[in-house]
């Protein structure tokens, strides 16, 4: 009985105890969920147009982020090494096709998905290699970010919102604008399309599926890039992130693996679904449970709609 | 020589039954209201134009799909809901359109794999692999050998099946159905993509194994001489619905199946 | 069973029963069936005979009449073979692929009332000719498959004959002890079995053989190599074949070795290298099929490793038949010979299964030298024999340690040759046979009044070493306008070592100059196809490629030169010469079913050809007709290109010849 | 080319059977096994034994139990690291609980406490598979890492959170702890791989190996010739647990001698993936190639640039070796997806055709 208390009723006592608390914790939760989202949008994008599941995205970010730090170390001027960390990340999309799609290209999706375990690991050795394993810390100011934090208050209490936060939520909402712009509206876009749909299909209308793959790389680089910037701000830039990254999984488990709303969508819910299961519910069970709670919410929510939120069913032939 | 639709079709009883049977995806119907009867020991062909439901017939009768409506009796039995492996279980073995062979194993572990279900050694047997695995082992594998000989693919036999022909595929295919020794075979085009040399061979097989093993069988098959040849009766299907059923010569004289099938299709 | 093996064992079925009672329990017959090698000892074999003998004793088999045997080699149908000795009747083994037609030939005029069959095939085949043999009264059947709607009145199947057989010879004692009174009452001198000729010259006559003269032929050579009861032998050669009932049913009953049946003919090559036979035979057509797929496979091979297999090759031809023949050899080609069998000699022998091979023969038509030499040089001990059916394939045989590649050898022990005035070999030998089935006449014009036989071949012995030198059929031995002597033969073998070279028909007979007409082999010359990006869709399109004639002619080119080089044949170098546009076919009968040409029925069929060959014209069209692997028949033309050949200089002595 | 099979027939089914037919094959495991089992504990040095052939042979034996499960059934899976914890813990918990039996008899049990864990993450693999099971198996595998480091009735609340491994004798012999020899440890662990190394091959080699590939190649039609799916789903990860947890108990109770909970964190998982994917997915020698490339590579890259006279931090060698790893993975990939067991099958049959090419 005192188990069940605990469980079914003293959180929720505790949430109208201190509704300020929970504006907090929610607030927390989304953004942290817009973390997973971005992380999310990249495995979408490069999942859509090629089947390929990405398994390197988290390192991706990290790579991104250290590229930037690291450049302006060296004394480039933060907006020169903005754009030459981008001109890297379009470098390492063309060497991925170049070095691992193409010659693994027909190959089953498992040993393309293994492939990506090898970059990740041989990014992983490269970053470090470069960069050195220490966190750093991302040039935010330097960048033009906001920083502090308005507190508003609320039920009695403080609400914290961070500014680089709000700023993150703006900035995430105007790329997923741009990229359903650009997959609408652009020849390019409307390509990808079409190879998601299918390779031959596209082969025949005259793409070259080589492009295709550097663009979707190249856009994914972009997002981790960006992915980065925000969560560096935010914290520091670690090989840590690495395995926060694989929090994407549950996350498109939740919104599909081709929908980028289902991605925002999916980050959201894991982000929040995790902070209020770690501040409600955490000191039950000796707290920490963040670590694996996004993996158990996923996989209950898998037995009961394994298509996803905005997956259609899937109806097998044979 | 063989005389189709002979003394065994005229006795035999009926194994399966279809009865208003309907079948939808979404709002696509795929299978209409369609009944039919297959007798023991018969050749009973689908035919049909493409998208007519041959292959939602076959996936309904060993149960891949549910059917919404209508209902199956197999051997006297009438079932409301089966999986696949029940289906195999009671005795319905089937090949694909497109060769759905188990790619990394050889011939004959493929073959070999059509006996799971009349293989029982238990876990711990399986561990030692003496003993009772090994003699239940060295016996089916008799039977597989008996099935390779029958199909003439010694020289497979330890082929991955991945590096085979398409026409072999099809043989080996074929066998890891006749390995489950099954009551009901059903063959979806087996014969598609195959040349002239080849049809026959498998023609051959088919018309061996329903008179060796005394199978009853059901076959998509487009080839129209081929179906005229091997089958007892036919069912001919058009956009999910049944517009003939009989001997090949009756169906052949059906002014539906002229319209519908062979005046387009020849 | 009570049996003396100590008696004299002058027929098979008695040396089965005592091969009974010597080699009980060791392997007398394996077969690749069912994935893996069923074996029977010698006395399940027996037992199996002796259960199989009752059973078509009570289906009414006679002492004295004939039984075909018709099928592939398969351990049933040997004891098929044993089982009809045994009640003292006679088998007729018929060739599995012959067609209805030769089928029909053979069994109506061995007058057979039973036949033993392999299949379905067989059976169908011999049901569409059945109105022509009115004696025939029951088939029994090794393979039930698709026989189960047949009419089983005149069909009983093997295994029904044995369980019968065996169970009759449980309930009733004095059946065994009749059976064995069949055994003893079957005299050395009555016949064994008759072998019909596969009719290179006209229909085919039915040889019959006596078991007494059979066993003490195969008793000699057993003697002659040393075989044991461990030996092993793989029978794939066909079964009414004389090489397969002497070197393996005869030889093995003899020795008592183990004889192995592959599981179908495609796989007989991998069951060769699975069984590791100690004892092979095989027809130099088989050994220059199997160089060329050596060769074939060896061209796709990385550089490196294809040219050291040359550079090996070249050791071996230097050293290894010096080496093989026990000659001296210096240090240093042994060293390298020694290098060469760890890296090449060894393993290519062992994945063609040579490994264990301790006598290997060839005989059935001349070999060429350079075959010859190719195996000898990797260490297999090959050996040539020359023999006939008439014969029981026993005439000459090369003793080890004195191998030439020109002769066959010296005379068997206790064979007589004699060359007659006209050059032709005639012999008189312990395993003769008896005479032609039911044909006096014949068996007489095959005879000298002294009882020679006389094997229409044209040969002569060696001054130096004292073997004997075939040339050619005694007949086909032509001469040229200006009288050069025209060994057709001869000319052939020379092209046909090359692996582009599958078939050659050589014409000079009567005529100026020698012309040849070439099959290209498909397999060979389409892998080279296939490297040089040459585009084809048929034989026939590949065989009428200008780079194809441009390759034959230098092998032509080539032939020529060594022709020249041999003062006896400067004269017949090849001067014109064309690429056939169809493979050359034993069911169009232009082959016999041992693969022979019939260079006569050749002629007559490809006339055109030949005619242009001496008009000088520089091309010819041709259409022929030709039979499907189905039976059916069809027609196929086509324009042949002729090339001409500069003929290499003749020696000046040549003109004396 | 030492390969000399002319005449090395078959005449029952059970030779043809046999994992190894050939009589070459034979031989060399034959004088694998009397190498490993004789010559190296006598010959090998302390140093080799400890640093090289321990670790190789456990990590080899839990990329076995991960190959069953992804290799051989195809189902994808990164909670190694979690399940080779359980077999850890256990084996800790049973063997103080009950110290009167022999570590040995832990070690084996203490295979089936991941067996069910096993079992119960496998439960989802009837409704999802592909990439979504990876979700299962990262669940596992966090919640088992976390429940380590939180449930301190595991390490019996030692203040350090690491679990100390006691010393356990056979025959008055120490076995564990501090005082056990090498060449002891390195024999039992030799002794257990060998056995389980036999069992994983009989199965794989049965009816079980087979429902497991037909699974991995094409489930509907394997589904529709009567496999039960699920079943065979659930039995390869109970199987593929109970090897990993065997090797997580002997990893701790035969290598490390104590371990802090983080050794079963994800990077095992991975660790052990990369084994499976570069020796070879569904073959058991690759499971040993695998272990002793992934994990003899960082030792190979130490010695051989320390041989050069370079002298080269730690943390690079570990970077350089991410880097190698990673390469290699996607070199084995491209070149032989089916990694070094298939090259060297591919070799091995280049050597049975000798001369020949093909």
């Amino acid at each position: 009985m005192d188990l069940a208390y605990k469980i079914l009723i003293d959180p929720f006592m505790q949430m109208g105890a201190a509704p300020d608390l929970l504006v907090q914790t929610l607030w927390e939760g989304l953004v942290a969920g817009v973390l997973y989202s971005l992380i999310a949008l990249g495995f979408v994008l490069i999942f859509k147009a090629s089947g390929v599941f990405n398994f390197a995205q988290g390192i991706m970010v990290v790579f991104a982020a250290l590229t930037l730090v690291g450049l302006h170390e060296l004394g480039i001027p933060a907006f020169v090494a903005l754009f030459l960390t981008i001109v890297v990340m379009f470098g390492l999309a063309f060497l991925v096709e170049r070095l691992m799609l193409r010659p693994l290209v027909n190959q089953p999706d498992i040993i393309l998905f293994m492939a990506t375990f090898g970059l990740t690991y041989f990014l992983i050795g490269f970053g470090e290699l470069v960069f050195g394993g220490n966190p750093k810390k991302m040039i935010a100011s330097e960048l033009y970010l906001p920083s502090g934090a308005y507190d508003i208050k609320m039920f009695g209490g403080f609400v914290s919102l961070q500014k680089i936060d709000i700023a993150a939520a703006v900035i995430v909402s105007l790329m997923v604008l741009f990229l359903a712009l650009f997959f609408q509206k652009t020849r390019i876009g409307r390509a990808l399309r079409a190879v998601a749909d299918s390779h031959k299909a596209a082969l025949s209308v005259g793409i070259s599926l080589e492009q295709i793959w550097v663009v979707v790389w190249f856009a994914a680089g972009i997002v981790a890039l960006v992915t980065g910037i925000m969560w560096g701000a935010r914290s520091e830039v670690s090989f840590s992130l690495q395995i926060i990254a694989l929090k994407a999984l549950p996350v498109l488990i939740l919104g599909g693996f081709t929908s980028i709303p289902g991605a925002i969508v999916g980050g959201l819910i894991i982000g929040v679904g995790e902070k209020l299961g770690e501040f409600y519910w955490g000191p039950l069970l000796g707290s920490g449970i963040e670590s694996w709670l996004a993996y158990v919410i996923a996989l209950v929510f898998l037995l009961f709609r394994p298509q996803g939120l905005f997956g259609e069913k899937i109806i097998e032939r044979i | 020589m063989r005389v189709p639709g002979g003394a065994d079709i005229a006795t035999g009883g009926v194994l399966l039954a279809v009865e208003n049977v309907s079948l939808a995806f979404g709002g696509v119907k795929a299978v209409t209201d369609v009944s039919f009867d297959i007798r023991k020991g018969e050749i009973r062909a689908i035919i049909g134009p493409n998208g007519a439901g041959k292959t939602s017939m076959l996936n309904i009768i060993n149960g891949f799909y549910q059917p919404q409506h209508g209902r199956i009796t197999f051997k006297g039995e009438t079932r409301s809901k089966m999986r696949p492996h029940d289906a195999a279980k009671g005795g319905i073995a089937r090949t694909f359109q497109n060769v759905a062979l188990f790619r990394g194993m050889t011939s004959l572990d493929n073959i070999m794999a059509g006996r799971t279900l009349r293989m029982n050694k238990n876990l711990f047997w399986q561990l030692l692999r003496f003993g009772p695995a090994m003699n239940e082992e060295v016996e089916h594998r008799r039977r597989v050998e008996e099935i390779i000989d029958f199909l003439k693919i010694q020289e497979i036999r330890r082929t991955p099946v991945g590096r085979l022909p398409y026409g072999l595929q099809k043989r080996v295919e074929l066998g890891r159905a006749l390995a489950m020794e099954p009551e009901l075979l059903l063959l979806d085009e087996p014969m598609a993509g195959m040349n002239l040399e080849e049809k026959e061979d498998m023609s051959r097989f088919i018309l061996d194994v329903n008179d060796h093993f005394g199978t009853t069988v059901v076959l998509i098959e487009h080839d129209m001489g081929v179906v005229m040849d091997l089958s007892d009766r036919v069912v001919v299907l058009d956009h999910g619905v049944k517009i003939a059923d009989g001997t090949p010569d009756e169906v052949k004289r059906t002014q539906a199946v002229i319209d519908a099938y062979l005046g387009v299709a020849h | 069973m009570p049996f003396d093996a100590s008696a004299v064992a002058d027929t098979f079925p008695k040396l089965l029963m005592r091969n009974a009672q010597w080699y009980g329990t060791r392997p007398s017959m394996r077969h690749k069936d069912l994935g893996v090698w069923q074996s029977w000892t010698w006395s399940e074999v027996a037992e199996l005979v002796r259960a199989y003998a009752a059973g078509l004793h009570r289906l009414g088999v006679q002492r004295g009449e004939t039984v075909a045997i018709v099928g592939a080699n398969r351990p049933k149908l040997y004891w098929s073979v044993m089982a009809v000795q045994m009640l003292g009747a006679i088998p007729v083994p018929v060739y599995a692929d012959a067609v209805a037609e030769e089928l029909s030939f053979v069994l109506a005029h061995a007058d057979v009332r039973f036949a033993a069959v392999e299949d379905q095939e067989q059976i169908d085949k011999i049901q569409s000719v059945l109105d022509r043999l009115p004696k025939l009264e029951q088939m029994v059947y090794d393979e039930t498959r698709g026989l189960r709607d047949y009419d089983h009145s005149k069909l009983t199947s093997m295994e029904n004959v044995i369980a019968d057989g065996r169970k009759a010879l449980a309930e009733d004692a004095a059946l065994g002890a009749w059976l064995d009174g069949e055994i003893a009452a079957t005299q050395g001198a009555d016949p064994s079995i008759i072998l019909y000729t596969s009719g290179t010259t006209g229909t085919s006559k039915g040889v019959v053989l006596t078991g007494e003269r059979s066993v003490r032929a195969a008793s000699d050579t057993v003697a002659f190599d040393k075989l044991t009861e461990n030996d092993v032998a793989l029978a794939y050669l066909p079964l009414a074949w004389v090489g397969d009932h002497y070197l393996n049913y005869a030889q093995g009953l003899v020795s008592g070795f183990c004889m192995a049946c592959p599981e179908s003919a495609d796989t007989a090559m991998s069951d060769l290298r699975e069984i590791g036979p100690s004892f092979y035979f095989a027809p130099p057509r088989t050994l220059e099929q199997m160089l060329t797929r050596v060769m074939i496979r060896m061209e796709d091979a990385g550089l490196l490793k294809r040219k050291m297999f040359h550079y090996f090759l070249g050791v071996a031809r230097r050293y290894g038949e010096r080496i093989l023949n026990g000659q001296s050899v210096p240090l240093v080609g042994r060293l390298l010979y020694w290098l060469g069998h760890i890296l090449v000699y060894g393993p290519l022998k062992n994945t063609l299964g040579f490994s264990r091979v301790r006598v290997a023969y060839t005989a059935g038509e001349a070999i060429g030298p350079d075959l010859f030499a190719f195996y000898r040089s990797i260490g297999l001990n090959l050996k040539q024999l020359y023999g006939q059916t008439e014969a029981f394939l026993y005439i000459t045989a090369q003793p080890d340690g004195a191998i030439y590649s020109d002769t066959v050898g010296p005379a068997c022990p206790n064979v007589d040759i004699r060359i007659a005035e006209n050059g032709e070999v005639l012999f008189k030998s312990p395993g003769m046979f008896s005479g032609y089935f039911k044909d006096d006449a014949k068996t007489a014009e095959a005879m000298t009044p002294d009882g020679y036989v006389m094997t229409g071949d044209a040969g002569f012995f060696d001054e130096k070493t004292g073997h004997l030198k075939i040339i050619d059929r005694a007949k086909d031995v032509g001469k040229l306008t200006d009288g050069t002597l025209f060994p057709p033969k001869y000319i052939e073998n020379k092209l046909k070592f090359y692996p582009n070279i599958r078939e050659v028909v050589a014409y000079g007979d009567k005529q100026g100059f020698v012309t040849v007409m070439i099959n290209i082999d498909l397999t060979a010359v389409g892998s080279w196809a296939e490297r040089n990006n040459v585009v084809y869709a048929s034989y026939q399109e590949l065989a009428g490629h200008a780079l194809v004639y441009d390759m034959i002619e230098t092998h032509v080119a080539e032939t020529n030169a060594s022709l020249a080089a041999d003062k006896m044949m400067a004269g017949v170098q090849i001067k014109r010469f064309l690429i056939l546009h169809k493979e050359l076919d034993a069911d169009d009968g232009e082959l016999t079913r041992t693969q022979k040409v019939r260079r006569g029925f050749i002629a007559e069929r490809y006339a055109t050809l030949i005619k242009a060959l001496y008009d000088g014209s520089k091309e010819a069209d041709i259409s022929t007709e030709v039979t499907f692997e189905d039976g059916r028949k069809g027609t196929i033309s086509a324009r042949v290109k002729i090339r001409d050949m500069a003929i290499a200089p003749l020696p000046a002595l040549g003109q004396a010849a | 080319m030492f390969y000399r099979e002319a005449g090395q027939f078959k005449t029952t089914y059970q030779a043809d059977q046999a994992v190894f037919p050939i009589l070459q094959d034979r031989i060399g495991l034959a004088v694998i096994l009397v190498g490993a089992f004789v010559f190296i504990p006598f010959a090998a040095s302390d140093f080799f034994i400890n640093v090289i052939m321990i670790p190789f042979l456990i990590l080899a034996l839990a990329s076995i139990g991960l190959n069953i499960l992804t290799g051989y059934t195809g189902l994808l899976s990164l909670g190694t690291g979690g399940f080779m914890g359980v077999g850890a813990f256990a084996c800790y918990k049973l063997t103080t609980f009950f110290p009167g039996v022999n570590v040995i008899v832990w070690i084996f049990v203490s295979g089936f406490f991941a067996t069910a864990l096993g079992i119960l993450f496998g439960l989802p693999s009837l409704r999802i598979k592909g990439f979504y099971l990876l979700v299962a198996t990262l669940a596992a595998q966090f919640f088992l890492d976390w429940s380590f480091i939180r449930i301190q009735w595991l390490t019996n609340y030692n203040t350090s959170g690491a679990i100390e491994v006691p010393t356990r004798t056979l025959f008055s012999v120490p076995l564990t702890g501090p005082n056990a020899t090498p060449q002891l440890r390195y024999l039992v662990i030799l002794a257990i791989v060998t056995l389980l190394t036999w069992l994983a091959s009989n199965l794989v080699h049965g009816r079980i190996g087979r429902m497991w590939m037909a699974v991995r190649d094409m489930d509907l039609a394997a589904e529709l010739i009567g496999i039960p799916l699920y079943r065979t789903k659930l039995l390869a990860f109970a199987i593929s647990s109970y090897y990993c947890g065997v090797a997580g108990a002997l990893m701790v109770f035969f290598w490390y001698g104590s371990a802090e909970p983080g050794v079963f964190n994800i990077d095992q998982s991975f660790t052990i993936l990369f084994m499976v994917i570069i020796g070879g997915l569904g073959s058991l020698t690759g499971s040993f190639f695998g272990a002793a490339l992934i994990y003899g590579l960082p030792i190979v890259l130490k010695v051989g640039l320390h041989g050069l006279g370079w002298n080269i931090l730690p943390a690079t060698i570990e970077h350089l070796t991410f880097m190698t790893v990673g390469a290699l993975i996607v070199l084995v990939l491209i070149i032989e997806p089916l990694g070094l067991a298939r090259l060297w099958q591919i070799t091995k049959q280049k050597l049975r055709v000798w001369p020949f090419p093909y």
